[in-house]
């Protein structure tokens, strides 16, 4: 029973639309958990910056806060051990998700980020058998997703000789950034047949080609409304056909239930796995049409969804 | 004064040298290419460096860190109450502008009345102003009206439309500052304020004042940024942070105060771009790119040592 | 006095800036126990000359011999303080941001260890002790929050202090421009002590008085040269001046009393013990006092009545404001002597929205002219001009501008005697036409030149005179004495 | 005494000290937990690395420049602490000496070539970032032990980080405002004309103190990977805004020379309770950043209102 238990959420970064939307997720799943009596509390914190210390110290705060959980989105896998090790040690369960901590005594629901890049290429190499030229989108330099991320990309393309990475830049996870970037560096490049990115920066990147006026490759896509949105459009005038592979910010929800059963005496696996979302030329128009505009495709848990995730870790 | 004491044109022979290696890698099609980018590109990152040039230009300690914020909240708002329909396309100008007003007159009134240090100041208006876009639309990413977006992105012979609009701003901003009252007093405010003040210049009024044209500049460049790139993003000025406050002093405005010029901020945002952009094309990891980037600032700056100014 | 014996001898000196030759040719010497006046026009280059003495600047040619050494090739700051040199400067050379005993320690690096605030502390009070007795100045006060006249005690009492090399000698530029009367008067007889004992003054001052008392021998320069070098007996006033390049003109004080505080009032300034301040059009008026009294506040309080800041002033018109303490009211330093003259008046340059640079540069032009502003082209940085000249500058400011009442808070500090003529000239006759002057001076032949008198203590006006009671005695005496206030 | 104590001038002197108090009072009301050892201690830790950047932005200032590049130099001492100092703790060891050689030599460059110190430092905070990337592309490392030990250190009665606060506060105000080759530091910022005519190096000040400031930075960096026990490439980027507004909330100027190293520690720790006292308010997500801002202005504004105050009596 964990009608009398409190459990918090904290993030390191809101500046974004899939932080929002994971914001949301937590709000509308926690809140009705609340309602129901299943927790006592459910709160979500956000630091002002996303940085590591700033996070360590909200972190110790929620410790001596006295909450029984503490559901973690970490600015570094590494950097908060020290902090989530003082939260342990304070008999506080912790469950990381998306940024998950490598502290053993935290729980961690892992999205296989190098398995995210690796399929790009694979789902390239089976649309360009002949191969061709890529442009790698990268996120921000010095962070754990970007590093695993681009490992997956760049082993996929060691496996399929047929592709060769022509241009790399860091698109830090922005539209403008991407577009700024890819637009500066586009001119220099030969054709591109494909470009391998990490989400959130697919239409900015789709932009700077058309401004360049070069033939549109296929772009991979991430979960913002706007690249699916402009991917469908593309869709309907040019047949154009790409997919889309990201993360569900409902991820966080998964976490809540985790941290819920957790807190129940379950007995949970320290570390789970969660598919990340991927969407297909046929699969478009139904994410599509569930998405809100200018927002991210979203899946949002249910307390089954968690125990279904555990058993498979079991 | 030669060519060669003039504050800006370090920056500009930075420009050009990055140009020539470009065009030495790449070719030339692929050089004139990337110049048009970076005009494209530079371009908003003179709108908002000129607002920080005003405010650099009054001294010690004067910085705009709300630019940011300001661009955010100001397009965040403009899009939403556009909603895509090119019928509100002047009414959403009109509040960006109106909220650049706003927030510009907060910072003001922040370090006027509560006298708080101009960059702590508008450091903590700035949150106040990214979480109001939060609380706004949550991060939605609302679409730009078609026109606004096709305004944005027109280029008229290869030059974008959206420069050549920038580059009759800077001239007249340039007319503003070395001939216009209020560029006088921004000047000798920067120097010596009490000494402004003692000369009758009213050295309140011209401080509200920079800081408005700062936050107003900001929420413009906000608006057609949102229209370039397709929307707007609660993260997308960040970069505009650091950029503005690079762009200013690489130009070659003094930040002790007092001394300002508007064609070095040309010179060091497209300098700023294909610096970015050179090393990109070599393909360089991330750790090397970055250290380059330092390094070369750095050696222009040294190269150009102001020694003749203490 | 033999050429022996002299400390240091300057051999044909010269220094150009740019195009300005500063110096041509200048030889010069100083003997142990001797005090050396040195005067000359603003500009004539006396700064500079000392600032190669004391080795902030080093000479395009000629020699610095100490003995029989030339030390000109490996001149500095360190070697003139070795051989027993040390210099006031012309513009404060203080730390703002350190206490009075702080900033002694920074020109004696011995002070040093436990105890140092204490021995830094004894050393420079007993110094400001020992030569403005009564200075009211604490070791512990920070030098920015002391008034323009304390800074200038510390810095020349820290001149004199010694530590381990003994002082031989000081060099003092115009150390009297920003002190009152009385300390000055303390000074001038500390410096005859000091060099009865042996020490060596070189004493800059636009105050001939001063030199034709203090100085036992008198070197005056003109556009970069000496032109005469002799005994002081050997000079008087009118030779000085003379000497400088101007005539001395005839005390040109005329009465206009008459017909005064009967025109329109322009400023009235209520005072707590019941003498308000009060101006009238086309006057002049002095403000007195020993130096500190509230002058300069009550300058500042009608300067902001006058631009709309309210308070208990009543100023019916605009003001100008001429600074005394220029270096921290009064000049830009980035910017041109045009621009400088200029920005009081801007407001009236403008046509179209801009600036026109035509009017801009007429109305320098135009007071370069009448105030003898000496500079090849009003394009140069203002920071290139000597202090005297700067100071003109500021009075080019506020003349040129629109404003009908022109506030003055000690003015004349640098500004060379011929100059001062013209100014007081100019004076006169725009307050004939019509334009007030608010006048702080501590200077008794200034306040010969005003129409009505203000003593202030306390920083309160304590008497009013009318301009045929303002006599030196009765100044004194409102200064000094509470009874006079009745 | 105590009316002495309460003068609207001591108070102004008393100012950030008053208002790190009354902070402390409000956590201490919200969350009555934070009053134990252990709470202190979790709420107090760290501020110990920002505090010790806030020093070396202040030295820094204190001749008139400004560091841009802190935050990112920081973030490399970490890596380095965290990677070289670990394996081979000779060469970490050499490397954080050269990285406060590196400082110093900024200092030469800024003076010698008469350069803006922004420009300088903002070029310099993406060379320290990309050898700190080199060095450590994705997050990770270990914190040496003795480190980490040092920052998890339980002393008896009072908590580590307080000690560690009130020396690091104690020793550099006793070094640069009590000890005289302190006072010709301070007199380079406050006019360093007069400094140099007294016959000082003022090539030799700049160096020093940004000597000053890069081996402050290198033990804020050592600090924080004792805390956080691993490192990465952007993890104090946040140092360079706080460090400066940290100086100035303790009672510190842009120029001249004006500055207060206990203010400073002053400054940085109640920044680094600033962000506490907001987790412990429980706002909605949405007003969290914005509340930042809000009690950064509300603590400044403190100022003026004693101000005030002041210019009325
Ligand atoms: N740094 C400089 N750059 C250019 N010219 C200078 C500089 N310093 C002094 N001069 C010029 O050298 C000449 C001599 O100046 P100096 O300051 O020695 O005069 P001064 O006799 O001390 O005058 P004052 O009585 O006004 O103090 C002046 O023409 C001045 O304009
Ligand atoms: N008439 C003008 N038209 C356009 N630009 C001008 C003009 N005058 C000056 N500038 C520009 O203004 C900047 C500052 O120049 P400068 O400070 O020399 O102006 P100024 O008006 O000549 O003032 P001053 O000579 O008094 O310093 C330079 O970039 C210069 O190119
Ligand atoms: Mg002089
Ligand atoms: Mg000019």
């Amino acid at each position: 029973d964990t009608a009398d238990k409190r459990i918090a959420l904290s993030n390191n970064y809101a500046g974004n639309s899939w932080r929002q939307a994971m914001l949301t997720s937590w709000e509308t799943v926690t809140g009705q958990a609340v309602a129901d009596g299943t927790v006592a509390a459910a709160d979500a914190f956000t630091t002002a910056e996303n940085q590591v210390t700033e996070q360590a110290a909200q972190i110790q705060n929620l410790i001596l806060q006295g909450y029984d959980a503490i559901v973690i989105n970490a600015a570094s896998p590494e950097g908060l051990n020290g902090a989530v090790k003082e939260a342990c040690d304070a008999g506080v369960v912790v469950v990381s998700f998306d940024g998950i901590v490598t502290e053993p005594c935290a729980w961690r629901i892992a999205v296989d980020f190098h398995e995210m890049g690796k399929v790009q290429v694979e789902y390239l190499a089976t649309r360009l058998p002949d191969g061709g030229d890529l442009l790698e989108i990268r996120g921000l330099a010095g962070v754990f997703v970007d590093d695993a991320i681009s490992g997956g990309i760049h082993e996929g393309v060691s496996e399929n000789s047929q592709f060769a990475i022509k241009g790399s830049v860091h698109g830090n996870w922005a539209q403008d950034v991407s577009q700024k970037a890819v637009a500066g560096i586009l001119p220099s490049l030969p054709e591109i047949k494909g470009v391998v990115t990490q989400g959130g920066d697919g239409y900015g990147a789709a932009q700077a080609f058309k401004a360049a006026g070069r033939d549109m490759p296929i772009i991979v896509m991430g979960n913002r409304q706007d690249e699916l949105a402009w991917w469908k459009e593309q869709k309907d005038a040019t047949d154009y056909q790409t997919m889309s592979v990201s993360i569900a910010p409902g991820v966080s929800t998964l976490a809540f239930w985790v941290a819920q059963q957790v807190l129940d005496g379950k007995d949970v696996p320290k570390d789970l796995t969660v598919p990340f979302l991927t969407i297909t030329q046929d699969t478009l128009e139904d994410n599509l049409a569930t998405t809100q505009e200018g927002g991210v495709a979203n899946v949002e848990y249910s307390l089954e969804d968690a125990q279904s995730v555990i058993n498979e870790a079991m | 004064m030669s060519l060669l004491q003039k504050p800006w044109i370090w920056s500009w022979i930075g420009t050009l040298a990055v140009c020539l290696v470009i065009i030495g890698i790449s070719g030339l099609g692929a050089g004139t290419q990337v110049l048009s980018a970076a005009l494209s590109f530079g371009t908003f990152f003179v709108i908002v460096a000129i607002g920080q040039m005003f405010v650099v230009t009054l001294g010690p300690g004067n910085v705009d860190l709300s630019i940011p914020a300001c661009m955010t909240l100001a397009s965040t708002v403009a899009m939403k109450v556009m909603g895509g329909s090119s019928t509100m396309l002047l009414p959403g100008l009109l509040i960006a502008i109106a909220i650049g007003t706003i927030i510009g007159l907060l910072n003001f009134g922040l370090i006027r009345l509560l006298r708080i240090p101009p960059i702590i100041a508008t450091l903590s208006s700035s949150f106040l102003f990214q979480s109001t876009a939060i609380w706004y639309n949550r991060g939605l990413r609302v679409k730009p009206p078609e026109p606004l977006a096709d305004f944005a992105t027109a280029k008229l012979a290869g030059v974008p439309l959206l420069a050549i609009l920038v580059l009759v701003l800077t001239v007249i901003m340039h007319v503003i500052l070395h001939h216009s009252l209020f560029g006088r007093a921004v000047l000798a405010v920067g120097q010596n304020s009490r000494a402004a003040s003692l000369a009758g210049i009213k050295v309140e009024r011209t401080r509200l004042l920079t800081y408005l044209t700062s936050a107003v500049l900001a929420a413009i460049c906000g608006f057609f940024l949102a229209g370039f790139s397709g929307g707007a993003a609660l993260n997308m000025g960040e970069e505009y942070l650091l950029m503005s406050i690079a762009v200013v002093v690489i130009g070659g405005t003094s930040v002790a105060g007092g001394f300002a010029n508007l064609p070095g901020l040309w010179g060091a945002s497209l300098f700023m771009f294909l610096l970015v952009t050179m090393l990109n094309t070599l393909g360089l990891s991330a750790g090397i790119r970055l250290i380059l980037t330092g390094a070369i600032i750095v050696g222009v700056i040294a190269i150009s040592g102001r020694r003749g100014r203490t | 006095m033999t050429d022996r014996s002299a400390i240091v001898r300057l051999n044909g000196i010269g220094k150009s800036f740019g195009a300005v030759q500063a110096l041509r040719d200048v030889t010069f010497h100083v003997a142990p126990g001797e005090c050396v006046g040195l005067v000359g026009h603003n500009g004539a280059g006396k700064s500079t000359l000392m600032n190669i003495l004391s080795g902030v600047l080093s000479p395009d040619t000629g020699e610095l011999l100490f003995g029989d050494q030339d030390l000109a090739a490996r001149y500095s700051v360190a070697a003139a303080k070795q051989n027993g040199l040390r210099c006031v400067y012309q513009e404060l050379s203080l730390c703002p941001n350190l206490s009075v005993a702080e900033n002694a320690r920074i020109t004696h690096p011995t002070i040093r260890g436990i105890g140092w605030r204490r021995k830094a502390a004894t050393l420079i009070t007993t110094w400001l002790d020992r030569i403005f007795p009564g200075h009211g100045i604490g070791p512990g006060d920070i030098v920015g929050e002391l008034s323009i006249a304390r800074r200038q005690m510390v810095e020349i009492a820290r001149a004199f202090s010694a530590t381990q090399t003994p002082v031989r000698l000081v060099i003092l530029d115009e150390p009297t421009s920003s002190l009152d009367k009385a300390s000055a008067d303390q000074l001038l007889s500390f410096v005859g002590r000091f060099t009865e004992t042996g020490g060596s003054v070189i004493l800059i001052s636009h105050m001939l008085g001063e030199i034709l008392d203090s100085a036992d021998r008198i070197v005056v320069m003109r556009d970069g040269g000496v032109v005469a070098e002799d005994a002081t007996a050997a000079f008087d006033r009118a030779r000085l001046v003379r000497e400088m390049g101007s005539v001395l003109a005839e005390d040109a004080a005329t009465p206009t009393a008459q017909a005064r505080r009967q025109t329109d009032r322009v400023i009235v300034l209520p005072g707590e013990n019941g003498i308000p301040l009060e101006v009238f059009k086309g006057e002049i008026v002095g403000l007195a006092g020993i130096g500190g009294q509230g002058q300069t506040d009550a300058l500042l309080t009608l300067f902001a009545a006058a631009n709309g800041t309210r308070n208990h002033a009543e100023i019916t018109t605009e003001a100008a404001f001429v600074a005394g303490d220029r270096q921290t009211d009064g000049v830009f330093p980035g910017w041109s002597i045009r621009r400088n003259i200029s920005i009081a008046s801007i407001r009236q340059m403008v046509q179209h929205w801009l600036i026109d640079a035509r009017k801009e540069l007429g109305l320098a032009q135009d007071w370069q002219t009448r105030i003898g502003i000496r500079t090849e082209d009003l394009s140069n940085p203002i920071l290139s001009l000597s202090g005297g000249n700067q100071q003109k500058v500021l009075f080019a400011r506020a003349l040129g501008s629109p404003a009908p009442v022109v506030l003055m808070d000690d003015p004349m500090r640098g500004v060379d005697i011929g100059t001062k003529q013209d100014v007081y000239a100019i004076l006169k006759d725009e307050a004939a036409q019509g334009r007030s002057f608010v006048w702080y001076t501590t200077e008794m032949d200034e306040l010969k030149h005003c129409d009505f008198v203000y003593v202030f203590r306390g920083g309160q006006v304590v008497s009013g005179l009318p301009r045929h009671q303002v006599t030196e005695a009765n100044i004194l005496r409102a200064s000094f004495d509470a009874a006079a206030a009745a | 005494m105590i009316a002495r104590l309460l003068t609207p001038h001591s108070l102004r002197t008393l100012l950030p000290a008053v208002s790190l108090a009354a902070l402390l009072a409000a956590i201490f009301y919200l969350q009555p937990r934070t009053m134990s050892y252990f709470g202190l201690n979790l709420l107090l830790n760290l501020a110990v690395p920002i505090a010790l950047a806030t020093v070396a932005q202040m030295f820094i200032l204190c001749v008139n420049d400004l560091d841009l590049s802190l935050g990112a130099f920081i973030s490399l001492t970490a890596c380095i602490t965290a990677t070289w100092l670990h394996d081979t703790p000779l060469l970490g060891a050499l490397a954080l000496a050269g990285c406060v050689l590196a400082y110093a030599g900024l200092g030469a460059l800024i003076h010698l070539r008469n350069l803006p110190s922004i420009v300088v430092t903002l070029g310099m905070s993406f060379v320290w970032m990309g050898i700190a990337v080199l060095i450590l592309p994705t997050p990770g490392g270990k914190a040496p032990d003795w480190i980490r030990s040092l920052m998890t250190l339980k002393p008896a009665l009072i908590p580590f980080p307080i000690i560690a606060l009130v020396v690091l506060g104690g020793i550099v105000q006793i070094a640069l405002m009590r000890s005289a080759p302190g006072v010709v530091l301070r007199g380079a910022g406050g006019n360093p004309q007069s400094v140099a005519r007294a016959g000082w190096s003022i090539l030799r000040v700049k160096m020093i103190m940004f000597g000053l400031a890069g081996l402050f930075g290198v033990l804020a960096g050592m600090a924080l990977v004792g805390l956080t026990t691993s490192a990465d490439a952007n993890i104090a980027l946040r140092y360079t805004l706080l460090s400066i507004a940290g100086v100035i909330l303790g009672g510190g100027e842009f120029t001249g020379g004006r500055i207060s190293p206990i203010g400073a520690v002053i400054g940085a720790v109640t920044l680094a309770l600033a962000g506490s006292f907001l987790s412990f308010l429980r706002l909605n997500p949405d007003w969290q950043i914005g509340a930042q801002g809000a009690i950064l202005i509300l603590v400044l504004a403190l100022r003026v209102i004693i101000n005030r105050t002041a210019a009325k009596s």
